[in-house]
């Protein structure tokens, strides 16, 4: 248990009562994690681990975090805390997950290390996995889909940041019986340039990656395991890159069987959401924002989803949008960790976005 | 211009020319297709598509 | 007929053949056929009209164009020339067709007016229509679907720009019998801003407009009407704007009953276009530019169409890439009148393109 | 005295203290302000005015706000409340003022009606003033040089966000007389979108926007008044817009008579702002974010200033950076609320903004 | 001498009459360079080089390029051709030289290496000159200042991109006496991203470079000497990158000894650039676009030039924008190796530029 | 977190917190202004400005 942290940043607030640590503090998803954290009523942060910046402080990374008095530290030297977050690469997790346990009773994984339930799966659509026997243990940490196994988890996995675009756009339909499992979904996806994370290669360069819409994953892989793990049904996935830095939108093109009213669909999306306290249904209406969109969430944990139906060819095209660096992974943690320890879901991820805003 | 052979692209069976001194095991892009090619032997020349670079976008 | 333009600009070229006036010339399109056709080898550029910039210079308003000695006249003061190009909202080319007939042997048209083949169409797609009795006459500009049709013709409607980026890219699949027209097709489609036209709106400015992923045709109404009247199949149509201004991209998501290799489709896609010469199959391969995107063609007459197997799924993802200034619109509407007059196809229509480009 | 906002977002704070309305609310400095109160905890939010949208919800033009249970009303039906916040266009506070004063005893103004000292600089750079009388009461909201002034203020005009970059980044060098006020200074601005409100003209357009170096105000007029009137000193003023939509960038090229040294700049901006809030010097260091940059302080109400010494030019080039929504504007407004009140004077204002973060 | 490109870009153009290589073909300004002599009625493409991407096509690299049939050979392997087009980073060609001058008669550097007239130069503002005895025959690119020297001339040194900015806005100052020499100028530059190169690092990934204005050269260095030695005197220099990927402006701040009228500028700029095929003046005026800015000439060798006077501040704003990919590097290289060998200056620069544009 | 020892910014003289175990030749940046500094030697430890990366954009 540690003090507060003497900056006064949560002023009012009673001392934290939590310690965290993040490992891959100075990546894309860590800094995010440590902006939340350091803001978080509840949490004192103890370590951001780097391996190429250690000793460097955080602000050398982030400028927005230069106020915090913190230098990271290399990620071998784990000191005990309560909460430790993952956020390296696919694959190491997998391998330190013991000195991640050992350092800490929760862990948070942002990586897709452990959010498929079997072996199996890594067989396939990964190159295997180093500890299926944990593979039954960890949670999903969508609230939206798992929010009854999320207290006292102790081994928690972020979801893909497509894959939770998809999930929360399709699975109220699912809920309603709209949808069997059985039908056709496509799934095209757009996304920003920090999904690639922070060490990007010839294409994520500005000349080259500004201005695109530009086909990155041309069919699915491994996108669409975690979307048929979670929904039961498989999808036919696309990716593309495109000219924002946060955002991931999906648009799910859908035909269902019998039927339905748009009324039909704004029950199942109120069923679904409306006791949600980040989700929103946005489906027509007026104005300039109509219909979900990444530039109306983004920097927030908020996800937004909406529909329209489109009689003449029996289809619903589903939209949502959320953050990649939140909803899609640091702001889910944060959610998930909340709701583990009990703490109020919404702690330190209050923030509801900008407006106008350009591409942020 | 280095010294020039003609020989099949295996994705559309056209026609097509890369350098004559390729090695087994090379990478070739194709002219006609822009894919990369694998040179899987040289005498003859005979290529195949070459395995897609995984490139995880970090997800 | 009319002599040769003063400043030079085809230099070694033979005296222009053909006068031409753009009506419309304020807007983008219009912008961009004086452009071309400032610089074609065989027109000459007799007027450009604009009501609300009349008597100003080109340059006023097209500043890429400061060096042209002409002024915009008023749409109503139409001399008489070889080739009329109307670039003006939908409407207006119906209701002025008559006139713009007496003053030009060929009408070229960019706007909806002319391009469905009935009546019926325009009464379920659009308003109806002043003058039915011309559908029949006109021919659409596409080259790559309607070359055989284009000599000589005195009525061309050049296409839509979303629904050439979907023919462009779903055609071979038809013409190789891969699909047969019964299929389900979703047509993804992410556009750049400049498809707005001149005249904007709130949703169109910069702080509005900058960085979205914005469904802006959840279900596609008029696009579906110009894809179906020339494939024949129907489509489910969706289009996004995405933060560029140039630029369109079709994802057609495809699932052919019969399985296919990928040989089979890059038969499909050579027998299409190996002859044409404006058109590039790009489907893989390596570096950063693999499939389709609107960067790579920005600026140009150029269409790119790629693919990619998806065998899980049984599914087939189609890319294409325009833009849409070009050969979206007025650079067809021009391939279309260089075939209608006999003259190089490519005339005028050479620019290839820049590499780095941002958003062009 | 209003009850708490029922939602909840202040969770743990005592009822807000005092009522707020913003006057001119569907714009975008109005939309900050909405956004700053709503989050405040000593605010309670009465009213937002707008003419055009009227009886719309915030949501309606504002996405971020979508949970805000508010709609707008006529700026003529004006209830009583604590502090009143103008954000109208120049011209329209000194019309209005009487009914703002009745409205509110404490009136926050963002427009540039109240910023100057005398009628004769009205003359001079502006069209004459209606109320000449009150420019003796209001008092300029930058705490950063008028601190001691604000506490009991009941006028106060938030500055310019131009003005508000170069003083900041200016002061410091006269406070310790490194400048003595008749050298020549030139400062060079780089501004976004937003910085032309809500309602742009065909230049603020995507299309004609976006990409962009352009210089909008070549020669000062305006800005140069507000700067002279609070350091004491003309200087050459020039602006360009460029492609973001958020932030204003000052880079002030200075020549003061006898030579300084690094330590000097280190010292002189740090007896001026090492015990301000907001204020962070950044200036050389390693890594990407060296200098003051728009991007570190988006969304933020801090300003970053820094500087760099040329010997072989004896010059000092002085860089600062803000985000003209906040610390240029709202954020400003309500820091000087915050502190003419006696609360605690970063209340609302904590966000520190996002990494990475792109166009914001 | 080489027979034409089979390939009929050129049509009616006679064969091609020089043959030319390019060195460092897979970089940005080498792409360019391939661009246009491919297009090129006098020049035929005989080698590109790439070490890093030997053997593969240009279109691997330069996507506006698949239909070149070429594809890149070592840098070593250099052929005998009429003209070389070195462009490398700064130090190679120094040392290369030789076999540059073996393999061709006509040598054009993109390079810093023989740009300055003296190793002094060198030996102060990099790190010395391996071939100084060359300096003296070298002539510098920028036929807007040295035309005369350029007929025959077999050694050219291409401008650096912001060096041309500033020399071409100034110069007419200096020609017309408005300026001396002594008196103190400010140039304050903003860049787009392509001035890096290919091979960026951290600083110019997307999420990290986009939406910026980011100082990155404070303190000019390099970019001063290379005005200097060209203008005769010394300049305040700073550079900020800013988010647009081509593009050099320059807003340079002078302020004559005597009072001048517009009259005066129009006058002075006149007389410098009246008869030169790629300068523009604008200067006021109305529209979008009133002042030179890089969008304007975005993808062409043109230069824009212009001016606003502050009477106040008896300061003269002095703007200039070109596009740094073209004017400020393979175009003007081009426009010199034309004057050098005696061909048509324009040839295979014609191209005007697009409208509307993003951030080309 | 490793222990840190207090000594004075070069360039601003302000108290500032570095690591214990820093080397000599190490670099370091100053928590109080960001800036990278030179541990010039360790017994006691004294800093200077690092100097300047020499960053060339391409020009
Ligand atoms: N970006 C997104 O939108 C997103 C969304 C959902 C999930 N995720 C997942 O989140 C994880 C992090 O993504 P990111 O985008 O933040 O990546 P990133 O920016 O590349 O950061 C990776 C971090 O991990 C550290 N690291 C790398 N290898 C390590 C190792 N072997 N041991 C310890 N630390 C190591 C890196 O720092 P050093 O190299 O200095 O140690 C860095 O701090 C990935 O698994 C990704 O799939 C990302
Ligand atoms: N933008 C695209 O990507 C694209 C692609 C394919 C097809 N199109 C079609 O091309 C046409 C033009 O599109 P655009 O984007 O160029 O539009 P735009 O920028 O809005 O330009 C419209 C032009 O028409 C003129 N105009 C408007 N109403 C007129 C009237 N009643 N009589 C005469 N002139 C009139 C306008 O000038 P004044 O108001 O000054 O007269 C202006 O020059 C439209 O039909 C559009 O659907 C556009
Ligand atoms: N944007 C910036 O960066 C910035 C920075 C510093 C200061 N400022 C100043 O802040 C003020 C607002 O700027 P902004 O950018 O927010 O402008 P904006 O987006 O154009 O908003 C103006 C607002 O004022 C309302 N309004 C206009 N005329 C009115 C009238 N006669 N009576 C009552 N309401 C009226 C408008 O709504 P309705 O028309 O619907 O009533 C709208 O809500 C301006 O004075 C500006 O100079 C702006
Ligand atoms: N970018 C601009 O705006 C601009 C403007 C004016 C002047 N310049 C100057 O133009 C030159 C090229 O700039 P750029 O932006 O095009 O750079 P770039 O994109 O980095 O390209 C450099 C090229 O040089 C090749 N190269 C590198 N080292 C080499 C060596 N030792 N021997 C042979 N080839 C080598 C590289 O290919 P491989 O590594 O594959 O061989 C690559 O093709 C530089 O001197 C720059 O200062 C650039
Ligand atoms: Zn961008
Ligand atoms: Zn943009």
């Amino acid at each position: 248990m540690s003090g507060p942290d003497g900056d006064g940043d949560a002023p009012g607030a009673a001392d934290p009562t939590y310690t965290a640590s993040v490992v891959g503090g100075s990546g894309f998803t860590g800094g995010e994690l440590l902006r939340i954290l350091h803001h978080h009523p509840e949490f004192s942060l103890a370590q951001a681990t780097s391996r190429s910046k250690k000793r460097k402080t955080i602000g050398h990374v982030h400028p927005n975090l230069r106020e915090m008095d913190l230098r990271f530290t290399p990620p071998a030297d784990l000191e005990s805390v309560d909460v430790l977050f993952a956020a390296t690469p696919h694959g190491v997790s997998m391998e330190r997950i013991d000195a991640f346990q050992e350092a800490a009773d929760t862990v948070v994984d942002l990586s897709a290390d452990f959010r498929l339930g079997t072996e199996a799966e890594y067989d396939e659509w990964y190159d295997g996995h180093a500890r299926p026997d944990l593979l039954d243990e960890s949670e999903y940490a969508l609230p939206e889909i798992n929010r009854g196994n999320l207290p006292g988890a102790d081994l928690i996995a972020s979801g893909g940041c497509n894959a939770t675009a998809a999930i929360l756009g399709l699975k109220p339909l699912f809920d309603a019986e709209i949808l069997a499992g059985d039908e056709r979904i496509v799934v095209d996806v757009k996304v920003g340039s920090s999904e690639g994370g922070a060490g990007g290669g010839d294409a994520s360069s500005h000349p080259e990656r500004s201005g695109i819409v530009r086909p990155y994953a041309p069919t699915g892989h491994r996108h669409e395991a975690e979307i048929e793990a979670f929904l039961g049904t498989s999808v036919s996935f696309t990716a593309h890159a495109v000219d924002m830095t946060r955002g991931a939108s999906a648009t799910c093109h859908v035909y269902p069987e019998a039927p339905v009213s748009k009324g039909d669909l704004w029950g199942a999306y109120r069923d679904a959401y409306a006791e949600e306290p980040f989700m929103r249904t946005v489906a027509g209406g007026g104005g300039v924002y109509r219909y979900p969109e990444p530039k109306a969430v983004a920097g927030t944990n908020y996800g937004e989803v909406g529909f329209e139906l489109d009689p003449g060819n029996r289809r619903i095209v589903v939209f949502s949008a959320i953050d990649n660096m939140m909803k899609g992974s640091a702001g889910q943690a944060v959610h998930a960790a909340n709701l583990a320890l009990g703490l109020d879901e919404t702690a330190g991820l209050e923030f509801t976005g900008l407006h106008p805003v350009g591409a942020p | 211009m280095a010294d020039m052979i003609t020989t099949e692209d295996p994705l559309t069976g056209e026609e097509i020319e890369i350098p004559a001194d390729v090695e087994a095991g090379e990478i070739v892009d194709s002219p006609a297709t822009g894919a990369e090619l694998e040179v899987i032997s040289v005498d003859p020349v005979t290529l195949e598509e070459a395995p897609e670079l995984e490139e995880d976008w970090g997800e």
